[in-house]
């Protein structure tokens, strides 16, 4: 095996007027051909920047050390790429190299074809004709697995979904042949069940093209599904390289520990939940619930008197004082939805929601305003749920003044003080504005805010989605801790099993807008009886490449099964 | 350069291209009552009675004769055979037609007042006209046959009782002046073809075809004359372009009398010490008038902001009309035309007026050219630099001014004055009788009656005398203060003859009249 | 561990929003079906106010005829012409006439409006249309060319370019083209639409539009074409500057939005030139916010024209509307305004298909 | 997409948060170049106002000065910098005075509309419903109407066509404001739609706020971060909407007030007679204040455009190492510095993202 791209003492400054900022620090790393590397690492690691170097994507304020020598596939000519011209830049681009996009909907431009797109990178390299290019983009939107190639070439992007843009961006990388793909997390966008095929059809463009891949991700799961090899990265430094089934099983690097130590595993709750359900006094299950919702039905309007959209359909959950019902299902399903409309947010067009005794379908804003108090929300992207403008104690203290009869901000300020030590901030973050605070920091904010008036009923709608996998396990962690020292009870919507299960006592799992499955996590996650949840489940890599493998044959039957 | 050429190529000789600024209402005499309509109507629609080149006066145009027969009946006498240019007919039963019509319509924007006088209109035969009046003696009837309500029309193609179309008349070719319509693009482009049926008191056009271009901005009109791409340029070019092109060899600027006037109004109730005011005192108030009229410096106004383009008015009767005098030159100012400040303040001491005093005067901004507000700025400053007042300047829009200015609102006023026709009175009976139109409340009993017998009188040595009689009185009361008189301005290009001829006290201006050497 | 809601990093670049939900597709001519109909409250709101405004300004016959007639003469003509009944019944007897398509005649100088409109719309509308084309070739060129050398001393030198454009009031720029290209260069006509022979020339045609371009091409005579054409070129470039520093503006903007999204690197990385990229990738897709812009642009198009108009003598319906509005002839000024409430109705509405035809999302 | 490593941040400092200081010292480059020499046209037309009177060698309306009269179309010389109008004013005194008259409509005009136009949008925006709807299409429908003859129609009606000095300004400040108010409306209603899609005004609702709170507190203030940019160039718009009516005949009377555009009017026929200072000084006045207007409005679109914004400063690294996160790249992360706030850059730059040595 010969070396593809070999990366030595990459150095990545870029430089600003306060002098230059390093964001590669001697980085060497080298792939070889039909290889799987995978980066992973914390957020803002250089894993990105590390990436684009390869490509020669780096922008003009980028300024670099080391060598990236990169081979072609025949590997027969190689390039320094730090020190080639644009020209020659542009001719290895999509040859010798190409990469695969984070967010398949914004790699492709919305006004093109695919197939325009797909053949642009044919035309830009060689005379081909208009038809040969048009064959070969055929060819390969079959290869990467989109039915009907021939009709859907002429499809523009929007009319994909999520993973068949993943597929057609696929296809435009290997449509070139390249001896090396990097692929800057590219499942990240996509739902577990999608990923899965995605990471199938990479697997299979090593297999089956020899090509070698460049992996970054956050995922470990993904990473024990694909790659071959791990480097982690760690402010600007690789600090461990290792096979696979080595790093996992036996990580070196301390940071490394602790990222393996944090990412969830599903089954990991269900003893949790089995020792708190065996904590529950006598006769708890026949206390009115919070939250019973019949036959629950949402559909938005549509617009321009277009038929609306129903978007949650003849639903039926209860959620019971001091429980935690895991909402799961893939984008779209409806989740935010339903949680939106038990808090008040989003009008019930059928069937019937009580919420803490009120009947939601046809309740007014009015009439609900009362109940608001014992309802705390935590909203997924804790930046944009605070008033930019409002210090966080400001934030905090809303619900005080608005519930609790506080005059203003200052005189709940030892209130507020109390609420941000009990999710463990610093009160003297109370006097920042929500952007100086970090994307943990400020889910704890909105934690603390939603708890403020120590509400019986907490929504929280993907509370850890934006975070990364280390800080996300400090949320949760605090999560279960103030759960069980406050008793609320919670709706703890999540597209990602394994952090429901950590936390739900009931997980229930949405699928289309129905409620396909509920149950203990036990239930569901150790016997799925629906298709949809066990091909769920199945989608799901777990971080450990030796367990990967055998779920990932258990996956392949049942999709054959199907 | 691709820069079009002026004249048009294949015409040879007798083209001639005009420009102007004026905007046509109408070419039905019963729509408009306007310079502009009335500009275009004067070359096409044959009157009855018109004024001959170079003079103020009218005499028969199509008519043989036009006389009085009875106190009250004025016959006119057709010449025989005259024919529009579309073959019909000109008889006295189309003058009957043209008279009755205009009674009939009175459209809003037609000139039927000016016919207050007539009663009835007979067509004895097919050239016998007779028009019933219904005041006796009525001297000024005859002008008001030249005047914008006057021009003959067709009646097989013009409708008795609403107004017809522009495109209609044109279709109809229902000409009999001077010229013929033969291309009509409303208020771009009009082309006349002369008349060789006509057969009046003007004589035959000089030249054969005249095309009008009607321009929006002057100093557009300015530069297409300037640069050679229209022959005569009349109405109305600014001041400062009219200087600048006195020396500009290319061009020939000819002046004549205009009829135009400028005055200041009083508005005898609210001015100063008028009736309506707390400290009423006619004396006083007219020691204000008195005042101003000795302020105002009319050479300056003249020189500086028309650049001679108008002259300075002593009178209310505009110099060039028959029986005009200089009524307030001797009375106010230094006698020569000049202000007298002294003359002023011992005026206003002599009535016991304290000074200075404030006083309100408004002009209109864009109604009588942009230069008013020039004139207003002079006229303020010589009514401040005097020490005896204090202005209060204002401008305000034309239809504002218009309402406002009748409910009292202006103690003191700028207005200008078109005539209808070339006669003194037109520049006394709608000001100074006791109902006028100016509505500032000036009566004066003895004007009025002299207004009234001039009217009348036959003889035209008596009349003038009259006349400045009139104008002496008035002179004295000061209802109003005429300052300025505009002179007719035409620039043409080198080798136009003829404008001179035109450019007289009738204040028509006649295509007829040039020729292209 | 990975997430799915990752915000769109470019959800502010227009072009990259995320595809509708599928619910809204197919809908696209129902779309433009009620984008239509907008245009009748949009006129009747406009007529509604421009009756009122109007009225309260003062009548037609004081402003035609109050230098000459005294108050009572006046008050007589005004309630003859029924100026003095009440307003909501004078208000009602318009939307009547509307309702029935009969615009009136002008009061003034008694024509039909209808004839009016055809006669000064055509001139607008060349105007329009001339200037949007010099915009046009020189906006978006230099707009890319900006956009391309962004931050370097081209891109600065043409934007303070635009901004200057944009600055200098349309009638002071008239002048100065004027004088410069009329009076000292002599390469084209001081103003107007034409020479008087090439007036004359059109109106012998007896089906002439009013749109002197086509008449000049119907003569058949080179000469009136190039005539017709000179004429229109200073008009053009005054009101055209002033666009086209508005469109070199968006395009830049909208463009660097482009250039900086993902699609536009994914063709890098596929190897595709910077030239193209410019061109293909980052162009079209922000063509579409600029496309809508224009459509905005077209009421301040028709108010450029109002001073272009005036300046070069250009009798379109700006400088007439202008003239209607100083002798209060009511029903004009209301038939106009109907007129220019349509076309930018009507411009908006084709620019949505415009937009849709560049915008797959939007056509599917 | 940015990952932030978040010190101890420092508050922020007064002059960063104002808004055009804070701007100022965020640009770089050209960028910088356009902002500052912007900036220098609009203070030299500020300071010009206010002290017109000490920088005038006579009034507006001075005809005449101990000399006798100036004499009119009288070409530059060493007393008439820049020689005299057809009226016999002094052309350099009327320029100046004119940033005064401009100033005047400027803020009227804005104040006037910016209080309407927001007032209606937030209402609008927040509360949706049968008056919402029934404003947007008043405002397009006034959209739809030339401006400029809006104005004209609107400076009859409000002031009856009168011209003295406050009527002029009030009438040409009146119907810039009818035309402007819409597109206040537009933006601020287009921000509160916007902005009551926030989460963080959702999650208000959550907590039971009343309307008026969240509109006030939360909505108001986040939805006006947009103004200074426009209120740039309507300001700019103003001064031309003034010349134009000025030109085309309805401006303010020479002896109430000096106005570039009433200048221009009466010097059309000397500028084809050859006297070009007339109509050259008040032209390039108007250009010149616009100009800067637009400079300092483009400038700072750019500056809030993180697309558009030239790159700057990072801060300096401080060699902590300290806590990393993700900061998901959400719109509103804006500090109460202002207008920019488009973009994450705030955390990016000052807060020391890229502290890596
Ligand atoms: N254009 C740029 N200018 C300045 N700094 C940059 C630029 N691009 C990236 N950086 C900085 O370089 C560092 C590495 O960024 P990079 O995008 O590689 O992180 P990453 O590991 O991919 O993180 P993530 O997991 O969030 O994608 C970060 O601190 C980032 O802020
Ligand atoms: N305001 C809205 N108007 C119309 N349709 C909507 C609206 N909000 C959501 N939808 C649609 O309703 C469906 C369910 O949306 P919801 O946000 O509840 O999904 P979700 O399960 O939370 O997905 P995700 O995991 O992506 O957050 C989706 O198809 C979405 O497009
Ligand atoms: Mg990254
Ligand atoms: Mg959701």
């Amino acid at each position: 095996m010969s070396t593809v791209v070999d990366i030595k003492n990459l150095g990545v400054s870029f430089a600003t007027d306060a002098g230059a900022v390093k964001a590669v620090d001697d980085v060497s790393l080298s792939v070889d051909r039909g290889e799987v590397l995978a980066i992973v690492g914390e957020s803002g690691s250089g894993k990105t920047v590390t990436a684009k170097t390869i490509l020669g994507l780096l922008p003009e304020t980028a300024t670099t050390r080391g060598a990236v020598v990169l081979s072609n596939r025949e590997g027969t000519g190689e390039h320094n790429i730090i020190a080639l011209s644009k020209q020659k830049l542009r001719e290895i681009r999509g040859t010798d190299v190409a990469m695969v996009f984070q967010e398949p909907s914004t790699a492709l431009n919305p006004v093109y074809t695919v197939g325009w797109q797909i053949m642009e990178g044919l035309r830009a390299h060689g005379t081909i004709s208009k038809a040969e290019a048009r064959a070969k983009a055929i060819e390969m939107m079959r290869k990467v697995g989109i039915p009907d190639p021939e009709e859907r070439v002429d499809h523009y992007p929007h009319q994909f979904s999520g993973g068949q843009k993943q597929r057609v961006v696929i296809a435009m990388a290997l449509v070139l042949d390249p001896g090396l793909i990097v692929a800057d997390e590219p499942t990240t966008a996509l739902d577990v069940t999608v990923q899965a095929e995605i990471l199938d059809l990479l697997r299979r463009c090593r297999d089956e093209f020899g090509t070698a891949i460049v992996l970054i991700t956050h995922n470990m799961g993904v990473v024990a599904d694909l790659a071959d090899r791990v480097a982690v990265m760690y402010q600007g430094k690789v600090v461990e390289e290792a096979g696979v089934q080595s790093l996992f099983a036996a990580p070196k690097h301390d940071y490394t520990k602790a990222l393996l130590a944090a990412v969830p595993y599903v089954g990991h709750g269900v003893a949790r939940a089995l020792e708190r359900a065996a904590a529950r006094p006598e006769g708890w299950g026949q206390q009115t619930p919070l939250v019973e919702a019949r036959g629950l039905e949402i559909t938005y309007p549509g617009r321009f008197g277009r038929t609306g959209f129903t978007a949650v359909g003849g639903v039926d959950l209860v959620i019971r004082p001091g429980e935690v019902l895991g909402l799961v299902g893939e984008s779209g399903s409806g989740k935010t939805t339903i949680g939106r409309a038990i808090a008040g947010l989003t009008k019930v067009t059928g069937g019937s929601l009580k919420v803490l005794g009120a009947e939601m379908n046809g309740i007014r804003e009015r009439d609900f305003r009362p109940l608001r108090s014992r309802i705390g929300f935590v909203f997924q992207d804790p930046a944009s749920s605070f008033n930019p403008l409002l210090t966080i104690a400001e934030c905090v203290a809303e619900p005080l003044i608005i519930h609790s009869g506080v005059k203003d901000a200052a005189s709940a300020r030892a209130k507020v003080d109390e609420l941000l030590e009990a999710v463990q901030l610093p009160r003297s973050y109370g006097d920042r504005y929500p952007h100086e605070l970090s994307g943990g920091q400020r889910q704890r904010a909105s934690l603390a805010r939603a708890l403020a008036l120590e509400p019986e009923l907490l929504i929280a709608d993907e509370p850890t989605s934006a975070l990364d996998v280390s800080v996300q396990a400090r949320v949760l962690e605090l999560f279960a801790e103030l759960q069980r020292e406050f008793g609320f009870a919670a709706l703890f919507i999540s597209h990602d099993l394994a952090v429901v299960d950590l936390l739900a006592d009931r997980i229930a799992v949405l699928y289309h807008g129905r409620l396909v499955e509920e149950g203990t996590g036990a239930e569901v996650l150790g016997a799925p009886k629906d298709p949809y949840t066990q091909r769920l489940l199945a989608s799901l890599p777990v971080p450990d490449p030796v367990a990967q493998a055998a779920r990932r044959e258990e996956l392949r039957r049942l999709r054959e099964a199907v | 350069g691709c820069t079009a050429g002026g004249g048009d190529p294949e015409a040879t000789g007798g083209t001639l291209t005009i420009g102007t600024t004026e905007q046509v209402t109408a070419l039905d005499p019963a729509g408009s009552y306007d310079n502009g309509s009335f500009a275009v109507q004067n070359q096409v629609f044959p009157f009855l009675l018109n004024t001959p080149y170079g003079s103020p006066d009218v005499e028969p145009d199509i008519a043989e004769s036009a006389e009085f027969t009875g106190p009250t009946e004025y016959t006119v006498t057709l010449k025989p055979d005259l024919t529009f240019a579309n073959g019909n007919d000109l008889t006295a039963s189309d003058v009957k037609f043209t008279f009755d019509r205009q009674v009939a319509i009175a459209d809003e924007n037609g000139p039927s007042s000016l016919l207050y006088n007539l009663d009835s209109v007979d067509a004895v035969d097919d050239t016998t006209v007779v028009f019933n009046l219904k005041s006796e003696n009525d001297q000024i009837f005859p002008q008001i046959l030249s005047s914008p309500v006057g021009p003959i029309v067709d009646e097989d193609v013009f409708s008795a009782d609403s107004l017809t179309s522009d495109d209609d008349i044109v279709a109809g070719n229902a000409f009999a002046g001077q010229y013929v319509i033969t291309s009509y693009d409303f208020n771009n482009l009009i082309s006349y073809k002369a008349n060789a049926d006509y057969d009046g008191l003007l004589g035959e056009a000089k030249t054969d075809t005249v095309n009008v271009k009607y321009y929006t901005d002057a100093s557009n009109l300015k530069l297409d004359v300037q640069e050679g791409n229209v022959d005569v340029a009349h109405r109305t070019l600014s001041a400062t372009d009219i200087d600048d092109l006195r020396g500009n060899d290319n061009v020939k600027v000819v002046d004549g009398p205009g009829g135009e006037i400028r005055y200041l109004v009083f508005n005898f109730n609210t001015m100063p010490f008028g009736a309506t005011t707390a400290e009423a005192d006619p004396a006083k108030a007219l020691a204000v008038r008195q005042a101003i009229a000795n302020l105002i410096d009319r050479d300056a106004i003249s020189e500086d902001v028309y650049k001679g383009t108008f002259t300075p008015l002593y009178s209310y009767v505009p110099e060039g009309l028959t029986g005009a005098n200089e009524a307030l030159k001797s009375l106010y100012g230094d006698g020569n035309g000049a202000p007298d400040a002294d003359k002023a303040a011992a005026v206003l001491e002599a009535a016991g007026v304290t000074t200075p005093l404030d006083i309100s005067i408004q002009y209109v901004a864009e109604r009588y050219g942009p230069s008013s507000s020039d004139e207003y700025a002079i006229i303020k400053d010589n009514l401040e630099s005097s020490g005896l007042f204090a202005v209060n300047l204002q401008s305000t829009e034309w239809v504002q001014y218009s309402e406002d200015r009748v409910a009292d609102l202006y103690p003191a006023y700028q207005l200008g004055w078109f005539p209808d026709y070339s006669d003194a009175d037109n520049y006394l009976t709608p000001f100074f009788l006791t109902e006028n139109f100016l509505a500032n409340h000036y009566d004066n009993a003895e004007v009025n009656d002299l207004i009234l017998e001039q009217a009348v009188t036959a003889d035209p040595a008596a009349r003038e005398a009259l006349i400045g009689e009139i104008q002496d009185k008035v002179a004295a009361d000061l209802s109003t203060i005429p300052y300025m008189q505009g002179a007719q301005v035409a620039v043409v290009g080198s080798d136009v003859e003829g404008t001179e001829d035109t450019l007289d006290a009738s204040f028509k201006f006649r295509y007829a009249a040039l020729s292209k050497g | 561990m990975s997430t799915v809601q990752i915000a769109d990093p470019s959800a502010s670049a227009p072009a990259a929003r995320r595809p509708k939900p599928k619910s809204q597709g197919g809908g696209f001519g129902r779309y433009l079906l009620v984008r239509f109909l907008l245009i009748f409250p949009t006129i009747f709101i406009l007529v509604t106010l421009v009756f009122f405004l109007m009225r309260t300004t003062g009548d037609p016959i004081t402003a035609a005829q109050g230098g000459r007639l005294g108050p009572e003469a006046l008050a007589e003509l005004r309630a003859a012409a029924g100026y003095d009944r009440p307003l909501f019944v004078q208000y009602f007897e318009y939307l009547g006439q509307l309702l029935t398509l009969n615009f009136g005649e002008t009061l003034t100088t008694n024509r039909p409006v209808v004839e009016v409109l055809a006669t000064y719309g055509p001139a607008t509308f060349e105007l329009v249309f001339y200037s949007l084309l010099v915009a046009f070739v020189i906006g978006i060129p230099l707009g890319l060319l900006t956009a391309y050398y962004r931050d370097k001393p081209q891109d600065a030198v043409f934007r303070v370019l635009a901004i200057y454009w944009y600055a200098v009031p349309i009638f002071f720029a008239g002048l100065i083209l004027k004088l410069i290209f009329s009076v000292w260069l002599k390469w084209f006509p001081v103003a107007g639409r034409a020479s008087v022979s090439a007036e004359l020339q059109m109106q012998t045609l007896s089906n002439k539009t009013g749109f002197y371009t086509i008449d000049a091409l119907m003569t058949g005579n080179p000469e009136v074409l190039g005539d017709v054409l000179s004429h229109a070129v200073l008009p053009a470039i005054a009101l055209g500057l002033l666009t086209a520093g508005i469109f070199l503006r968006l395009v830049r903007t909208n463009v660097i939005g482009t250039l900086a999204t993902d699609y536009v690197d994914a063709a890098r990385s596929r190897g595709v030139g910077e030239l193209r990229l410019l061109r293909k990738h980052a162009y079209r897709p922000a063509l579409i916010p600029i496309v809508t812009v224009i459509g905005l642009q077209i009421a301040l198009l028709l108010s450029g024209a109002v001073l272009t108009e005036t300046t070069f003598e250009w009798k379109g319906l700006g400088f007439i509307l202008v003239e209607f509005i100083e002798s209060r002839d009511y029903v004009a000024v209301q038939g106009i305004v109907v007129l220019l409430a349509v076309i930018v109705a009507i411009t908006n509405f084709v620019v949505d298909i415009i937009a849709a035809f560049i915008d797959p999302r939007v056509r599917y | 997409m940015t990952a932030a490593t978040v010190t101890a941040p420092v508050k922020r400092r007064l002059r960063d948060r104002l808004p055009v200081v804070h701007q100022l010292r965020q640009s770089v480059g050209l960028q910088r170049g356009m902002l500052v020499a912007g900036l220098v046209m609009l203070i030299v037309f500020v300071l010009s106002a206010i002290f017109a009177p000490l920088l005038a060698p006579y009034g507006f309306a001075q005809r005449a000065d101990a000399d006798g009269a100036f004499g009119t179309q009288q070409p530059p010389s060493a007393e008439h910098l820049f020689g005299t109008t057809v009226g016999g004013y002094d052309v350099f005194s009327r320029v100046i005075w004119g940033t005064q008259t401009a100033i005047l409509v400027v803020i009227v005009a804005v104040l006037l509309s910016i209080f309407i136009g927001i007032a209606l949008g937030l209402y609008a925006g927040y509360f949706g419903g049968w008056l919402d709807r029934v404003l947007v299409v008043i405002c397009d429908a006034v959209y739809a109407f030339p401006s400029l003859l809006l104005a004209i129609v609107l400076s009859i009606v409000i002031s009856g066509g009168q011209s003295n000095l406050w009527g002029g300004i009030l009438a040409a400040a009146g119907s810039i404001v009818v035309v402007f108010i819409p597109q206040y409306f537009r933006v601020i209603r287009a921000e509160t739609v916007r902005i009551k899609a926030e989460p963080f005004v959702e999650s208000a609702k959550v907590l039971g706020a009343s309307n008026s709170r969240i509109v006030f507190k939360h909505v108001f203030r986040n939805a006006t971060r947009t103004l200074p940019l426009i209120i740039t160039l309507n300001s700019a718009e103003a001064i031309l909407t003034l010349a134009a009516l000025g030109y085309v005949g309805f401006g303010i009377e020479p002896t109430a007030a000096a106005e570039w555009g009433y200048d221009l009017n009466k010097a059309q026929s000397d500028v084809t007679s050859g006297i070009w200072w007339t109509a050259l000084f008040p032209g390039l006045a108007i250009v010149f204040s616009v100009l800067g207007i637009m400079l300092v409005g483009e400038s700072l679109n750019d500056l809030a455009d993180p697309r558009l914004r030239g790159r700057r400063r990072v801060a300096q690294a401080s060699g902590e190492v300290a806590e990393t996160s993700v900061v998901p790249g959400g719109t509103l992360t804006a500090g109460p510095g202002g207008i920019e706030g488009l973009e994450d850059g705030e955390t990016f730059d000052e807060h020391g993202i890229e502290v890596r040595r």
